[in-house]
């Protein structure tokens, strides 16, 4: 019998990496055979160890990131987008408007994310500078209780956080990404190229699923699924609500990463002092795979 | 019994306190859990059986690192503490490494030894290393100069002194060092677990931190304790039964 | 060299360098030990008598003079001359029948049965058959002593070296040990060099004593002792000997020469 | 002037070993920086000044943390050390809270500390305060009987007691373990940072880290290291003062 | 309980009880001492001294019988009865003039000065106003001793207990210590119980010596000495004592009843 073909694609546990979630669940139907392991960690930052390793083959990672590792020569590639918007603004109750936020607290996951690109867009919007507030970073999982106790008074972070942060009444959301900046880019799946070389077929066939998946994703009505086969319930531990508010603010249909707003991401890395030399579109972002896979539907 | 006993009174007056500091403070259930909560936690956990795979994946782990920083440990020790010339040298290098975060140098472990297991066992090693290293040489330092005398009066040759004289002589701080090497290196699971584990009580408490289900977290952190405390009493048990084996009191 | 001289010392002294500092701590020690003699060295406290019997011993090497032990000269320690420490120098993880046996261990040439005979046999010279299978806690002081000399004597030195092997036993258990000393050698015809503070002792057990004076030690005075063995502790010729002692060292009341000297 | 020979040697042998690994594994920069890299990296953190302001804010964590922990561990343990039926209560709870890693307290430390430099020295105080706390109790708990003796003797009254006869006489013991604590604490400096810092030496490798700055990392642990060590020297060298104050030779 | 009695003892017996076990350490012990006296308890090791001595102090109570120390029973510690301990039990972090003051700082009615001219007197008379500001680690062991006993004069008590004060120094500074503490005691009039294992020093010492006998421990015999003060320790009549304990101990040549009966 042939090899199992196998996959190894690191993930964070949150509502953006939902493609991959629906993809491993129904992969007898999406990978002819093949396998995906998926390999989760607490933080970006040993996701991107094992990634720059090669530990594993591909994750779905805060595009910024990705985009650093490659300017490090790191041999990766962007082939799809992990989602659509969904990123929200939360702030204490007590904040109407970004002017609020002057001298403020803000938390963020990363400096380079897309979350610290809209706080600054978001202020810049505003007529303010980034340095009207005090950005911090810190683990998306201590923001609600930051919040709530008062020691940062917003936070932009990835979902469920956002939605939690809500539903704990801790919080509420100021803005969503779309409504700062439309189509800003937040997560991408990225593969490594020798694993594209290696395996470009079976590459080939994970893209497409993925594609699929993302669909799926987008179609997703928590009561439509059986307990044992919502792949939310399997790989995101998170309460129905705060899983619906979240899933609201976000979209798979279209992973399509658009040379446009790659160019202007590519901008306000360099704009904001945090890459000096991004990678170019060319040399970065496959889209090879994605055409191939609308071809193949 | 007396022991039992006291358990039962601390027990109850930590859960008072915190139930106590719950109410007062008025802090929802998602931000600090109540007892309560994390009693059904632990009890989910139990019966379900997830908690027994993550205690078993952990406690291998932990062995595995442990186990081979104190053979490694003591076997370098021994040689170096009898050799002061490399000793020298070996030293400063030593004591430059050992105040480094085991965590610091995740992105190196990565690269040499992957994701899963391996970070955390050598994390584990890494944090039993050097205090097992460190007090084996000084152990060695230590040796009244009486036995050595009586080795070379009796005309004893080399390997037989190490395990007859060296070794026994210094076991008593030796072991003193691998009492402290279990805690220290038990802290570090869960730093070791947060590099691409899929299981253990590290990978739990982080895990469950990034799902803010803390009553998980109290319960993982609860877990962690209990094992460190046992771990240390068969430590313990174990030191004193080689000292029964040699003659020396407990 | 003379040719019956079975331990000689010519003109040995002893320097030691500490903190940049040398101190002499023993000058210009000569004397002969023949064979079957005992021999003590008394003096007081850091007068050098351990650094005399390590010398001997061949822990240590002198700075001028040299050490011969039957007609060589003394480089190292070796098997045929055995140090007792004064604390005993037994190995608290071992039981006295192995502790006796270490001692035999580095003779490849003997069995293990031959071994264990040998090393029981020496511990029933000592008279602790009882307790072979104790381990040195388990003991009292004078009993550690005991099976530290049995561990000498399983190896059949030509030489035993004592440094203070009695100090710190009470008075009962140190009159005890010493009679079974000489009880052993009267068997054994050990040649013995013993370090002592108590003139007691000193003159109790040997056949000649040499006094030394400290800064730095030297032999002051050397004491043959005439008396038959076994002795009487409270004999009027043991007396005789203990004031000759007792004067050299200003102890006796023959004047105001007490106060505070110290 | 041999410390600083063996120093060199080590010095050296470190760098050329490190230099083969990376010839001879072939690793690329981003992954093991070559020791030139890191070296660049250090003179450029040394002479842009953002090194000395992260080891003063790092300095300035560990000591408010350290010594607080010191001062309420010592302060508790002579207390509890004297009090066995106090002690048989705390002790348990000491017993299952010691093995917990600091970093799993994180969600907790931010809901009562915050975020930025309180974090990292309750951290810190949390590694530092076990082993002095339990090196004083059992510091306390060995004390020679008959210096107790004596003071009951001499009927000398309660806090006299304390402070004359069982801290000084503690003292040794307790100073060992505010020895290893000065270690066990420095090591969670990084876990310390991890917390919202935006500056210190933790926060300089977690963000290097985070930018694929390897080179920096390595920086981050050498500054760490050493700092860990002169830490550990200075702490010798005060043990080594106090003792002369107290006529014991160093 | 008579009236002239200083320190009385009445038919009092100690106990132990470790690990299930209880030990009987002291059986029957009755005797009375007049002021003035200088009494020695004598006795093997393990025979019970250290324990009677802890009664008499007050550190641990009888489990039969009681303890009178001037007409009252005795029921903890008292500055009034200073115990010195076998190791001088010296505070090491202190010098030698402060642990001296040690003694003195609970009397709230002394000044200063006072306390520190105190400390100056005693310390003065043992000797070592030279040493004052040295620390214990830094004296040898026969001068750490002076300084324990400087700071029980300090302290002026109606009693001093002594345990084996002298028995790890050398025999050499053991006597020097000795003749000290008679010189001192012809000057304070101190009233001293001294428990030793060393028979020359009982005799030397005391007025009247407690011979004990071991399991339980109790008291086998009193004698009393009567020599003028200063003794001689090579004196003949020194000698008769020492041959009467020696007897009462079996250590006499006066027959085969030695051989290994430790
Ligand atoms: N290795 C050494 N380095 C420096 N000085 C030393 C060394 N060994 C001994 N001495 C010094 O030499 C002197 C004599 O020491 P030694 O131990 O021989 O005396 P001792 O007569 O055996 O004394 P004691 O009766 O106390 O055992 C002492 O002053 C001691 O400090
Ligand atoms: N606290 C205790 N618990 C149990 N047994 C004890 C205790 N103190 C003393 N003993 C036992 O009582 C006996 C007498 O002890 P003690 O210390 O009084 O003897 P000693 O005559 O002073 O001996 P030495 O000359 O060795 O000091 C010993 O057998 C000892 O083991
Ligand atoms: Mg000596
Ligand atoms: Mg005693």
């Amino acid at each position: 019998p042939p090899e199992e073909k196998v996959i190894r694609i690191g993930y964070l546990p949150i509502t953006h990496a939902a493609p991959l979630y629906f993809e491993k669940q129904f992969e007898d139907q999406y990978l002819n055979g093949g396998r995906i392991e998926l390999i989760r960690f607490g933080s970006w930052i040993e996701l991107m160890d094992a990634l720059n390793t090669g530990r594993i083959d591909g994750a779905s990672v805060l595009f910024e990131l990705a985009m650093k590792a490659r300017e490090k020569g790191i041999d990766l590639k962007a082939v799809a987008l992990g989602h659509r918007d969904g990123n929200a603004v939360v702030v204490s109750h007590d904040v109407e408007e970004v002017a609020d936020l002057k001298g403020a607290t803000v938390a963020i996951p990363h400096t380079l994310s897309a979350h610290n690109l809209l706080l600054d867009e978001m202020l810049q919007n505003a007529g303010l500078t980034y340095e009207d507030v005090n950005p911090v970073e810190m683990p998306p999982a201590e923001m609600p209780a930051a919040l709530s106790e008062g020691r940062i008074q917003s936070y932009i972070v990835a979902e469920p956080f956002g939605a939690l942060g809500v539903s704990l009444n801790t919080g509420k959301v100021l803005f969503q990404s779309n409504e700062i900046r439309a189509n800003s880019l937040c997560c991408v799946l990225v593969l490594r190229s020798d694993f594209i070389e290696q395996q470009p077929e079976f590459a080939q066939t994970f893209v497409t699923g993925y594609i699929e998946a993302g669909k799926k994703a987008e179609a997703y009505d928590v009561h439509t699924h059986d307990e044992h086969e919502d792949p939310f319930k399997q790989f995101l531990n998170v309460d129905e609500d705060v899983l619906t508010l979240s899933l609201g603010w976000i979209s798979y249909d279209n992973l399509r990463i658009e040379q446009e707003d790659y160019e202007y991401l590519r901008q306000r890395l360099v704009e904001m002092g945090l890459s000096e030399n991004p990678p170019a579109y060319e040399e970065f972002v496959d889209q090879s795979f994605f055409e191939e896979a609308l071809e193949r539907r | 019994m007396k022991t039992v006993k006291h358990f039962t009174i601390a027990f109850i007056l930590v859960l008072v306190v915190w139930q106590l500091v719950i109410w007062i403070g008025g802090y929802p259930e998602a931000l600090l859990p109540p007892p309560l909560a994390v009693g059904k936690g632990i009890v989910a956990l139990v019966s379900d059986g997830t908690l027994f795979t993550h205690v078993q994946i952990s406690m291998f782990r932990f062995l595995s690192g442990y186990l081979t920083a104190v053979v490694v440990a003591v076997v370098l020790g021994l040689i170096l503490g009898r050799s002061p010339k490399v000793w020298a040298i070996v030293d400063p290098v030593i004591q430059v490494l050992r105040p480094v975060a085991p965590v610091a140098w995740a992105p190196f472990i990565v690269l040499w030894f992957g994701i899963g297991n391996m970070p955390a066992i050598v994390i584990i090693f890494i944090a039993a290393f050097f205090p097992v290293l460190l007090s084996t040489v000084s152990a060695v330092k230590k040796i009244d100069p009486t036995y050595l005398k009586i080795a070379e009066n009796l005309e004893m040759k080399q390997p037989a002194q190490l395990f007859k004289i060296i070794f026994p002589a210094a076991f008593p701080y030796i072991a003193n060092g691998l009492h402290i090497a279990v805690g220290t290196a038990w802290i570090f699971l869960v730093a070791g677990e947060m590099i691409g584990a899929q299981s253990g009580l590290g990978y739990l408490i982080i895990d469950s931190r990034n799902a803010l289900d803390l009553d998980l977290v109290l319960a993982g952190i609860i877990f962690i304790g209990v094992l460190g405390l046992l771990l240390d009493k068969a430590i313990g048990l174990f030191e004193r039964w080689v000292g029964r084996q040699w003659g020396v009191q407990g | 060299m003379k040719a019956e001289a079975f331990v000689e010392l010519n003109e040995v002294g002893k320097e030691f360098s500490a903190q940049g500092k040398t101190i002499r701590v023993l000058s210009n020690i000569s004397f002969t030990m023949k064979k079957g003699e005992f021999v003590s060295v008394l003096g007081k406290s850091g007068c050098g008598k351990s650094t005399l019997l390590n010398l001997i011993g061949g822990f240590d090497s002198p700075s001028e003079g040299s050490v011969y032990f039957d007609g060589e000269e003394v480089k190292k320690p070796s098997r045929r001359a055995i140090m007792l420490f004064q604390h005993y120098g037994l190995l608290p993880w071992r039981t006295v029948l192995k502790n006796v046996e270490l001692g035999l261990e580095p003779e490849k040439s003997l069995s293990t049965a031959e071994r264990r005979e040998r090393a029981l046999d020496s511990i029933k010279l000592v008279g602790l058959e009882e307790s072979k299978d104790r381990f040195p806690a388990q003991l009292s002081g004078g009993m550690q002593q005991r099976v530290a000399i049995a561990r000498a004597l399983a190896i059949r030195p030509e030489l035993i070296l004592m440094d203070e092997p009695f100090a710190a036993l009470d008075t009962f258990n140190r009159y005890y040990l010493q009679d079974e000393l000489l009880h052993i050698r009267e068997q054994e015809k050990n040649n013995i060099v013993l370090v002592t503070h108590d003139i007691d002792e000193a003159i109790y057990l040997s056949d000649r004593i040499l006094i030394m004076d400290a800064h730095p030690g030297r032999i002051k005075q050397t004491l043959e002792i005439n008396l038959p063995s076994p002795r009487d502790r409270s004999h009027s010729d043991f007396q005789y000997y203990r004031k000759l002692i007792l004067d050299s060292f200003h102890f006796s009341k023959d004047g105001a020469t007490l106060e505070f000297n110290i």
